[in-house]
């Protein structure tokens, strides 16, 4: 039932999710009311903070939240169908198949004590009857995609034997090798060099061309995403902040964090200076300040912002959300100014 | 009555056998073994009189020369007749085993000679006068010379060597496990031992509790060596039946008459004391009469033994029925401590080995719970018998305990090796620990073994037994019973000392 | 680079016994297991004043009161035997109390120096490899291939008996068990990047042995530990009863135990059933406070 | 590696040096074997004799040369209580032993692991406390009094199976195995189970902590990621991570009880090596106890390179040969 | 930094701080017994050997910061780590101002060690998962007496707080942490215990550009203020033309292009160099097609003869499939290794 597919209907909706960890310091809310709508064959990117929730939210919707975390409210729906609360048998079968997700951390997220093609394999038998040779070459075909150089011995190394870069090949080759409908890539090409890089990409943008996968791409590297996404959400302290098309945000961003961000790029910078920086740390999850949490280190924060603001378009282009109630496109009152 | 051997008897036995060669090692499972498929010159009846077996008759030509006419129609279990030159050989061959430990030559001690006029007949010459000869000889087994002649234990152990001329014939030896025996169908004719049993598998099984489980569970039809615990619920069981008998064996403490300091012999502050006050008559006395040896057959042993005033059981020969009773009188003992300068008591340990005599450490804790009462304050230290049997040989040891098989069933034996003075040279007082001597009894020792004379004799060793016990030379605690247990329909009768045997188990109407 | 505002200042944090006392009580089994803990050790540091009977006393013993079974009453003193008595007349209770002293202390003392000693042993042998490895590895084997009756008869010939020899009997049969479980565990730990950290911080190697190995290598540890304080226990009682462990007429629990044993058979159960009891009860609160700190020290257990 | 092996049986053989050195020295120490086994009425002339026979008159460290000398050509001695060759006589029980051994460990693995995986899977479910309750159980009762109990139960009262005894055997070069018999295997039973129990104990835990240690990592959280099955995650990914303290304690218990499962040998009276040891250390005969500790050291060595080469299969990060 | 060469210059006269020669380092699994025998028996090939690192000098001069770039696995974590002396390499020498490793005594050895200190590329793996923050940060630091006991846990907080992690957050565990969180602790620990040299293995590449802003500003003024030096390992190129002096390009356990920062990004001479500047991407805001790589990726398992660039080299003409090619200086301070630089 769940693989009827209309093109119409986004492939995945994630409405209202929250997100948290219980931990001996209190509850912390990892992601909060965190809603997404993601289309066939388009890919959005995800960029923020660091610890802003951008793993949390893929785990999320992979189903993957363990103890002590929890998804507290929301839905997430896969073509309608809401997989919050779904037995873990189902959500089993749609996972690596209809859902996928590459890890952020390489070195953690393959089986140290398993070889490469036991892991491959056995993700290829999880949700395709084939023999075991045919497994293997799948496998090989997958990794060959990734531009892993020699890949049939490769095959059968141990992950501590592979760099950082091809173990995180390895993990990208098994997410792909069921050519999933969603795929949420955790930072998949940090650890590539850009060659590699531009050979994953490619393969990405082949899959979500010819197959339609949709993409959740969560990133640092503004310039790949840039190049890559058609839409782009920008996460602060569990909250979207921004959200919009990929060019109005990069090139217009209305979010003071946002725009911070942009304007740290090394490239924004001469050589030589220090980069620009967003003033102040990264807000204590536990102690978020009330009202906006990006205010304590916002330079057009002012008594308006105690309140948190909900994600409102623009005038101008209306698929271009931000949560402030100072967006850059509006005009700052110099009184309101503290 | 049918008496063609039919059946298979099942026996569980609690002794270690060692080897199937009859003649290595004197030890209890290895004689029990051998009793089944050797015969003996001569064997012991239970009242422990020689009597007849091998040899047809016996008789003294001269004090030290014994003629003995054998049967002539004993055959070994191949075939092959038995002769005068078997028994010449057996002899020979117990006195010089080697890799023996504990070998049969001690009962060939007194043999000067032995010789065949003809094939059935056999003169001994001893060296000195040995009236017990007979007796001795009960306990050597015979082997033929054709089968065992440069045999090995191995060899006895397939049974290639083990070719016996008693009432089973062996089958199989399974070490540590079994052994299998089938009924000799040429045995010697009207006999009260001919085989009854058609089979016979001997198991062992040491653990006591693990004996009688077997048997409730019907897994063998006999067990020895019954654990007294478990007797109450034996007795109470409809399936199996209790066979007690007083045995040959006594508990004995042997205390040490070593001179001078003893680190076992303390006043009550701890510190060894100058002399040795085991060595007054008076102490002894006191220790003796504080115990009260009704409770320790009764709460310890269970019934399971009777209560000793000398080494020797009810019965045999050389007990002294006119000895009273040690009566339990624990003023009197504290009385005599004070005479003997000890009203305040002083302070004991008991040394009792905890794997060699049975409910041995328990009793010693019996004795040392009545001492106490009477201000001797008495520890008990359980050693293994890897150790004791080392220390306590050395004298090292206040108090030992001892467990002593009057094996030959007369009371000579017990008195040449536990109470005569000890003389390593001539292998007296060979087991008396405590270095007990009094010239009396060497006396009356010397001039038992001597003496043709069985009443003269029994005079003599009784003599003994009151001079021993005047003078607390050991202090003598109770006689142990052997006791089996069979399935309901069988019966056990013992033989002599305490063998188990399937000659001993015969068939009754059921109950 | 500007650092214009630290971050919000840390709730002040209770000391560090503290919080691990409130998140160990966190779980109600383990209130239960520190309950149960507190009063076997109260009751066997107590036992010379709550004991109705000094059993190691043999004045205060009497044969005829021999196996009297429980709620019976003294011949001579009127005294109840709550427990019944065991063969000799000993009141149970009375010895199941003072035997808790000497079992415990034997139990856990042994099972403590051994795995201190043991998990030092394999934890060098697992960091330092080659040599070290080689030497302490062959010392096991070798300790391990002893039986333990032989190295108790060796220890104690030649240092004589006594509690504190007893001790080291079992300490010295024990040692080479954990420095097994904890080299293997340790051989993987040894290969994962964070050692190579703290190499790399110039951590003097006790150090990175001690503060980094060990802690990751402990979940197996703490199970055969538990494990092996009852098995510390028996082997203790399997000592005595051979004569070469405490005096027999000063019995620790598990020699109360293997005393009765012959007596399962016979109905008088209680002989060895109310001390199996108390040493099933002992053994269970360890494992439960083993089991608690095991998780207690895995922090993705925690919160 | 070949390297390594022979390094490793070079080691073995200095242990087992040091072993007889050892043995050999501390049986001095308890006692003297005469006095163990001599007849109560024995002689000094016997005595002597017979210690003569068994070359113990002379000093020690020239009977530990003659025994050194005797054992480069493969004798190891006459046992002193059997009077045959220590060897043989201690081979003859091993099949008994080994068959005994390989039922308990096989019996351990085959409870515990699963159990453990269930408790570890599901801490808080009350099977899983049922299961860590009972296992506390089976340790901590001490193993003849289980051992008695089972007696009473299968034998005794129900007549299942046959309390003491080893079943039918079948002679295989020489030595009788029960394993091929029916019979044999209803014998078998009691005992191996008797003995398993503290394994199964051990195993459960180790396997439960070992669960609990690895299902939090994020490689399991990948493997769900790809919707491998919870069977394959389980089994798999999960069991191999916690083998390590596993396959060394099963290779621990596996050689002791080869080599010293008296109490359950006695109880069911079971002809193995671990009887015949106690027996000959309480009569400190020593060419068995020499001969018997040699076959164990070698079998500890093999266990436990056997356990060393498994380590390097189970995990390939080890590392065995490498200096820090 | 370019806006200030004369640290550069004025150290190259100087021993450089820290060097390595010739460094190779070869993995090879051993075969275990059965494996041998197989092999032997001719039913499985010989375990193939890593030449994760093939013969590469490399030297780090005080106060100077080296980017180094190269494909993934081509070598430059295990160069890395060679420097930082965690593994020893399989032939070649690690000098420590000039002088060898081996030569030194074992105070300067440890007080070398502790001077070079790495940023793991695996934040988490290289965390203890079962110490918290405050002792992984401050462990160190309390050993080596950089700090009293008493000061430590401001001295924690104040690391953290560098790094750019809530001091608050001290007494977590690592997995409580998320990625870019986790190699925070990683720079935390390492600058903690004061080190003169950074080796940073894909240091910032898991934090968000505000952070990696922070993160590299304050490398850059650890440098102004204490002189440290940094061997720059990323994947990130515009960080590195940011940041560095000198970058070196390794491919397949080889340097193939050195030179000044300014020079490479603007001149670059090996092929190789100029893929990877052709593939690095700026911020646009029009969607991109990415293409895949051409040629076939070389292993390192079996590295190509010659030129280990030529199966993917537009260029590759007969000789370079025979002969590999020397680092040869092509400009000044500019080095590469390219046979297209003879012919031309
Ligand atoms: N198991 C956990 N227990 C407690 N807190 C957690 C846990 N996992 C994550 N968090 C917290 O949740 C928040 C969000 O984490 P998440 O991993 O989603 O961040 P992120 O956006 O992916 O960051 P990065 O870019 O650094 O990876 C962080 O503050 C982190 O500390
Ligand atoms: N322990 C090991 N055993 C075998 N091979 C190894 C080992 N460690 C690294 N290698 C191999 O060495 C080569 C170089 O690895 P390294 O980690 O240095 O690459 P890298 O340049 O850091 O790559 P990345 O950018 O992907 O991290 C790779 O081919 C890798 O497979
Ligand atoms: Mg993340
Ligand atoms: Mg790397």
């Amino acid at each position: 039932m769940l693989d009827e597919r209309t093109s119409a209907a986004p492939v995945l909706e994630v409405r209202d999710l929250t997100t948290r960890f219980t931990t001996n310091d209190g509850e912390l809310p990892a992601v909060e009311s965190l809603s997404l709508r993601l289309e066939r064959g388009r890919v959005l990117g995800l960029v923020g903070e660091s610890g802003s929730g951008k793993s949390v939210t893929g785990y999320s919707i992979m189903g993957l939240i363990d103890r002590p975390g929890r998804i507290v409210s929301g839905e997430v729906l896969l073509d309608g169908y809401d997989l919050v609360g779904l037995p873990e048998r189902e959500l089993r079968s749609l996972r690596g198949r209809r859902l996928a997700m590459i890890f952020q951390d390489p070195m953690m997220t393959l089986n140290p004590v398993l070889r490469i093609d036991f892991q491959m394999i056995e993700a290829v038998r999880a949700h395709a009857r084939v023999s075991h040779r045919k497994a293997r070459s799948r496998a090989l075909e997958a990794l060959e995609m990734t531009g892993i150089a020699d890949p049939l011995r490769r095959l059968s190394n141990y992950p501590h034997q592979l760099s950082g870069g091809m173990r995180q090949r390895v993990a990208i080759a098994i997410a792909l090798l069921h050519r999933p409908d969603v795929l949420i890539a955790d930072e998949p090409t940090t650890a590539l060099d850009v060659t590699i890089q531009s050979q994953i990409l490619a393969e990405v943008q082949r899959l979500a061309a010819e197959f339609g996968t949709a993409v959740i791409w969560i990133t640092h590297d503004l310039s790949v995403v840039s190049g890559l996404a058609d839409e782009l959400a920008v996460m602060y302290a569990g909250r979207i902040v921004e959200q919009g098309p990929v060019g109005d945000v990069i090139g217009a961003p209305r979010h003071p964090y946002t725009d911070g961000l942009i304007k740290s790029l090394p490239s924004n910078n001469p050589r030589g200076v220090p980069l620009a920086q967003i003033p102040g740390m990264t807000p204590n999850m536990f102690e978020l300040p009330q009202g906006c949490s990006f205010m304590a280190r916002c330079h057009r924060a002012n008594q308006t912002c105690r309140r948190i603001p909900a994600l409102t378009p623009s005038s101008t282009a209306l698929h271009h959300l931000a949560r402030c109630v100072h967006p850059l496109d509006s005009q700052l009152d110099a009184q309101a100014l503290r | 009555q049918d008496t063609t051997p039919q059946g298979t008897l099942r026996i569980a036995f609690a002794d270690p056998v060692s080897a199937v060669d009859p003649e290595l090692n004197n030890h209890a499972g290895n004689n029990s073994v051998a009793i089944q498929i050797f015969d003996t010159l001569t064997s012991k009846n239970w009242d422990n009189r020689a009597k007849p077996a091998l040899a047809e008759n016996f008789r003294n030509i001269d004090p030290n020369t014994w003629e003995f006419t054998l049967r002539n129609d004993v055959q070994w279990h191949d075939g092959t007749p038995f002769t005068a030159d078997d028994v010449i050989h057996s002899y020979q061959r117990a006195r010089t085993m080697p890799g023996s430990v504990a070998s049969f030559a001690g009962f060939l001690r007194t043999i000067d000679s032995v010789t065949a006029p003809d094939p059935h007949t056999l003169v001994i010459k001893t060296n000195t006068p040995n009236p017990n000869l007979p007796l001795d000889l009960t306990s050597v087994y015979v082997v033929s010379r054709h089968a065992t002649e440069g045999a090995s234990a191995a060899d006895f152990n397939s049974g290639k060597a083990t070719i016996g001329t008693g009432p089973y014939r062996f089958v199989s030896y399974t070490p540590g496990e079994r052994i299998e025996l089938a009924a000799n169908p040429n045995y010697r004719d009207n006999d009260a031992e001919a085989p009854t049993w058609a089979k016979v598998d001997y198991r062992y099984i040491p653990n006591a509790p693990a004996r009688t489980a077997a048997l409730l569970s019907g897994d063998v039809d006999v067990i020895d060596k019954v654990s007294v615990s478990d007797l109450e619920r034996l007795n109470g069981s409809n399936d199996v039946n209790v066979f007690a008998y007083d045995g040959l064996r006594v508990l004995l403490l042997q205390p040490s008459f070593r001179e001078g300091p003893n680190r076992y012999i303390t006043d009550n502050a701890g510190k060894p004391l100058a002399d040795n006050p085991l060595r007054d008559q008076r102490i002894r006395e006191a220790l003796s009469l504080a115990i009260n040896r009704e409770a320790i057959t009764e709460r310890i042993m269970q019934g399971a033994a009777s209560v000793a005033n000398q080494w020797m059981p009810k019965d045999t020969f050389g007990y002294n029925p006119d000895i009273p009773e040690i009566p339990f009188d624990p003023e009197r003992a504290k009385q005599l401590l004070a005479e003997a300068g000890f009203p305040e008591g002083f302070r004991l340990t008991i040394h009792a080995p905890n794997d060699r005599y049975p409910l041995a450490p328990e009793t010693a804790q019996a004795v040392a719970q009545f001492w106490t009462r009477i201000g001797v304050r008495t520890q008990v230290d359980v050693v293994p018998w890897a150790v004791y049997s080392g220390t306590a040989n050395k004298n090292e040891y206040a108090l030992s305990m001892i467990a002593w098989g009057n094996g030959t069933g007369e009371a000579a034996y017990a008195l040449v090796n536990i109470l005569t003075t000890v003389d390593s040279e001539a292998g007296r007082g060979a087991s008396n620990w405590g270095h007990y001597s009094n010239a009396e009894v060497d006396r009356d020792l010397a001039e038992a073994t001597s003496a043709f004379d069985e009443g003269e004799r029994e005079a003599i060793l009784r003599r003994s037994a009151v001079t021993v016990t005047n003078d607390v030379g050991v202090i003598p605690l109770f006689h142990y019973q052997n006791v089996w247990a069979a399935r309901n329909g069988l019966e056990v009768k013992p033989m002599n000392s305490d063998r188990t045997a399937a000659q001993m188990v015969t068939r009754v109407e059921e109950r | 680079m500007s650092r214009s505002k630290p971050g919000p200042q840390p709730t002040l944090r209770p000391s560090l016994g503290l919080r691990f006392a409130r998140e160990f009580f966190a779980s109600k089994i383990a209130i239960f297991a520190a309950l149960a803990a507190f009063c076997l050790v109260a009751g066997a540091l107590f036992a010379p004043w709550i004991a109705p009977q000094n059993p190691y006393d043999l004045m205060q013993l009497d044969v005829m009161d021999a196996r009297l079974p429980p709620g019976s009453e003294a011949m001579s003193t009127g005294l109840i035997y709550w427990l019944g008595t065991d063969a000799q007349g000993r009141d149970l209770l009375s010895g199941i109390l003072y035997g808790l002293r000497i079992s415990l202390v034997v139990g856990i003392g042994s099972a403590l120096c051994a795995f201190i000693f043991g998990t030092a042993m394999g934890l060098a042998a697992a960091y330092f490899g080659g040599r070290v490895d080689a030497l302490i590895m062959r010392s096991v084997d070798l300790m391990l291939s002893f039986p333990s009756i032989l190295v108790a008869l060796m220890i104690l010939a030649f240092l004589g008996k006594g509690i504190l020899n007893v001790l080291l009997v079992l300490v010295v049969i024990e040692w080479a068990y954990y420095a097994r479980t904890v080299r293997g565990q340790a051989l993987t730990e040894r290969g994962k990047e964070y050692i190579e950290a703290a190499q790399c911080l110039m951590l003097p190697s006790w150090r990175v042995v001690v503060r980094h190995l060990l802690p990751n290598c402990l979940p197996p540890l703490i199970v055969v530990a538990t494990l092996q304080v009852a098995r510390a226990i028996s082997l203790e009682a399997t000592l005595s009863f051979l004569g070469l462990g405490v005096p027999i007429t000063e019995p620790s629990l598990g020699l109360l135990i293997s005393n009765g044993f012959q007596y399962m058979l016979s109905g008088e159960y209680w002989i060895s059933f109310f001390p199996g009891v108390a040493l099933l009860v002992t053994v269970i609160t360890i494992n439960l406070i083993g089991d608690r700190l095991r998780d207690l020290f895995n922090p993705r257990l925690r919160r | 590696m070949t390297v390594w092996l022979i390094r490793r049986l070079l080691q073995a053989a200095t242990i087992l040096l040091l072993m007889t050195l050892i043995v050999f020295f501390g049986l001095h120490v308890i006692g003297n074997p005469i006095d163990i086994l001599v007849a109560e009425d024995a002689t000094q002339a016997e005595r002597a004799r017979m210690i003569a026979s068994l070359g113990l008159d002379q000093p020690l460290w020239i009977q530990y040369c003659v025994f050194l000398a005797n054992a480069l050509q493969g004798d190891l001695g006459q046992s002193y209580v059997y009077n045959m060759p220590a060897l043989p006589l201690i081979l003859q029980r091993l099949p008994a032993t080994f068959e005994l051994a390989f039922a308990a460990t096989g019996l351990a693995i085959l409870i515990g692991i699963p159990l453990g995986l269930l408790a570890g899977l599901y801490p808080d479910r009350w099977f899983a406390r049922m299961i860590m309750g009972g296992s506390i159980i089976g340790f901590s009762l001490p193993t003849f009094w289980v051992g008695l109990l089972l007696i009473m139960i299968f034998s005794v009262s129900l007549g299942w199976l046959p309390s003491t005894g080893r079943g039918e055997t079948v002679s295989i070069m020489g030595y009788g195995w029960s394993f091929l018999t029916l019979d044999g295997w209803r014998h078998l039973l009691l005992p191996a189970l008797n003995l398993a129990l503290f394994k199964v104990a051990l195993v459960l835990r180790l396997t439960r902590a070992g669960v609990r240690e690895v299902l939090p990592q994020d490689y399991i959280r990948f493997a769900r990621a790809n919707g491998i099955a919870p069977k394959r995650i389980i089994g798999i990914h999960v069991l191999k991570n916690t083998l390590i303290p596993l396959v060394t304690v099963i290779g621990l218990e596996f050689g002791s009880t080869i080599a010293f499962a008296v109490v359950t040998e006695s109880i069911f009276a079971w002809p193995g090596a671990g009887k015949l040891i106690i027996d000959s250390i309480n009569a400190l005969d020593r060419p068995v106890i020499v001969a018997y500790l040699m076959i164990v050291v070698c079998l500890f060595v093999m266990i436990n390179l056997c356990v060393d080469i498994l380590y390097r299969l189970l995990d390939p990060r080890v590392r065995l040969e490498a200096g820090a | 930094m370019s806006t200030n060469p004369s640290v550069a210059t004025r150290n190259a006269q100087e021993a450089p701080l820290l060097s390595l020669d010739k460094a190779v380092k070869r993995f090879a699994r051993k075969p275990d017994l059965v494996e041998r025998l197989v092999q032997r028996a001719g039913l499985a090939k010989p375990f193939p050997v890593v030449h994760a690192v093939d013969g590469v000098d490399i030297e780090l001069r005080s106060g100077e910061v080296v980017g180094l770039v190269g494909e993934s696995g081509c070598g430059k974590s295990t160069l890395g780590r060679m420097l930082a002396s965690i593994i020893p390499p399989t032939s070649g020498d690690l000098r420590y101002r000039g002088q060898a490793f081996s030569a030194l005594t074992d105070k300067q050895r440890r007080r070398a060690r502790l001077d070079t200190q790495m940023i793991f590329q695996n934040p988490y793996a290289s965390l203890n998962p079962r110490a918290r923050v405050n002792e992984i940060v401050g462990e160190a630091a309390k050993v080596h007496g950089l700090c009293s006991h008493a000061e430590l846990d401001d001295y924690v907080s104040d690391q953290l707080d560098r790094a750019g992690l809530d001091p608050a957050y001290r007494f977590r565990y690592p997995h409580q942490f998320s990625g870019g969180q986790r190699a925070r602790i990683g720079i935390a620990r390492a600058l903690a215990v004061q080190p003169r040299t950074l080796v940073c293995d894909e240091a910032v590449a898991a934090l968000d550009v505000s952070i990696q802003a922070q993160i590299i500003n304050l490398f850059m003024q650890l440098r102004e203020t204490l002189g440290l030096t940094y061997l720059f390992i990323s994947h990130d190129l515009g960080v590195v033309e940011h940041l560095s002096d000198r970058v070196v390009v390794m491919y397949l356990g080889r340097v193939v292009e050195q030179a000044d920062v300014e020079e490479l990004f603007s001149r670059p001479n090996h092929p190789y160099s100029q893929a990877l500047l052709a593939e690095m991407p700026r911020i646009s805001t029009g969607k991109k097609r990415f293409s895949a790589i051409r040629g076939e990726i070389p292993s390192p398992l079996d590295p190509p003869s010659g030129c280990h660039f030529h199966p993917r080299c537009p260029y590759a003409h007969e000789r370079c499939q025979r002969e590999a090619p020397a680092l040869k200086p092509i400009a000044s301070g500019h080095l590469s290794a390219c046979h297209l630089n003879d012919t031309a």
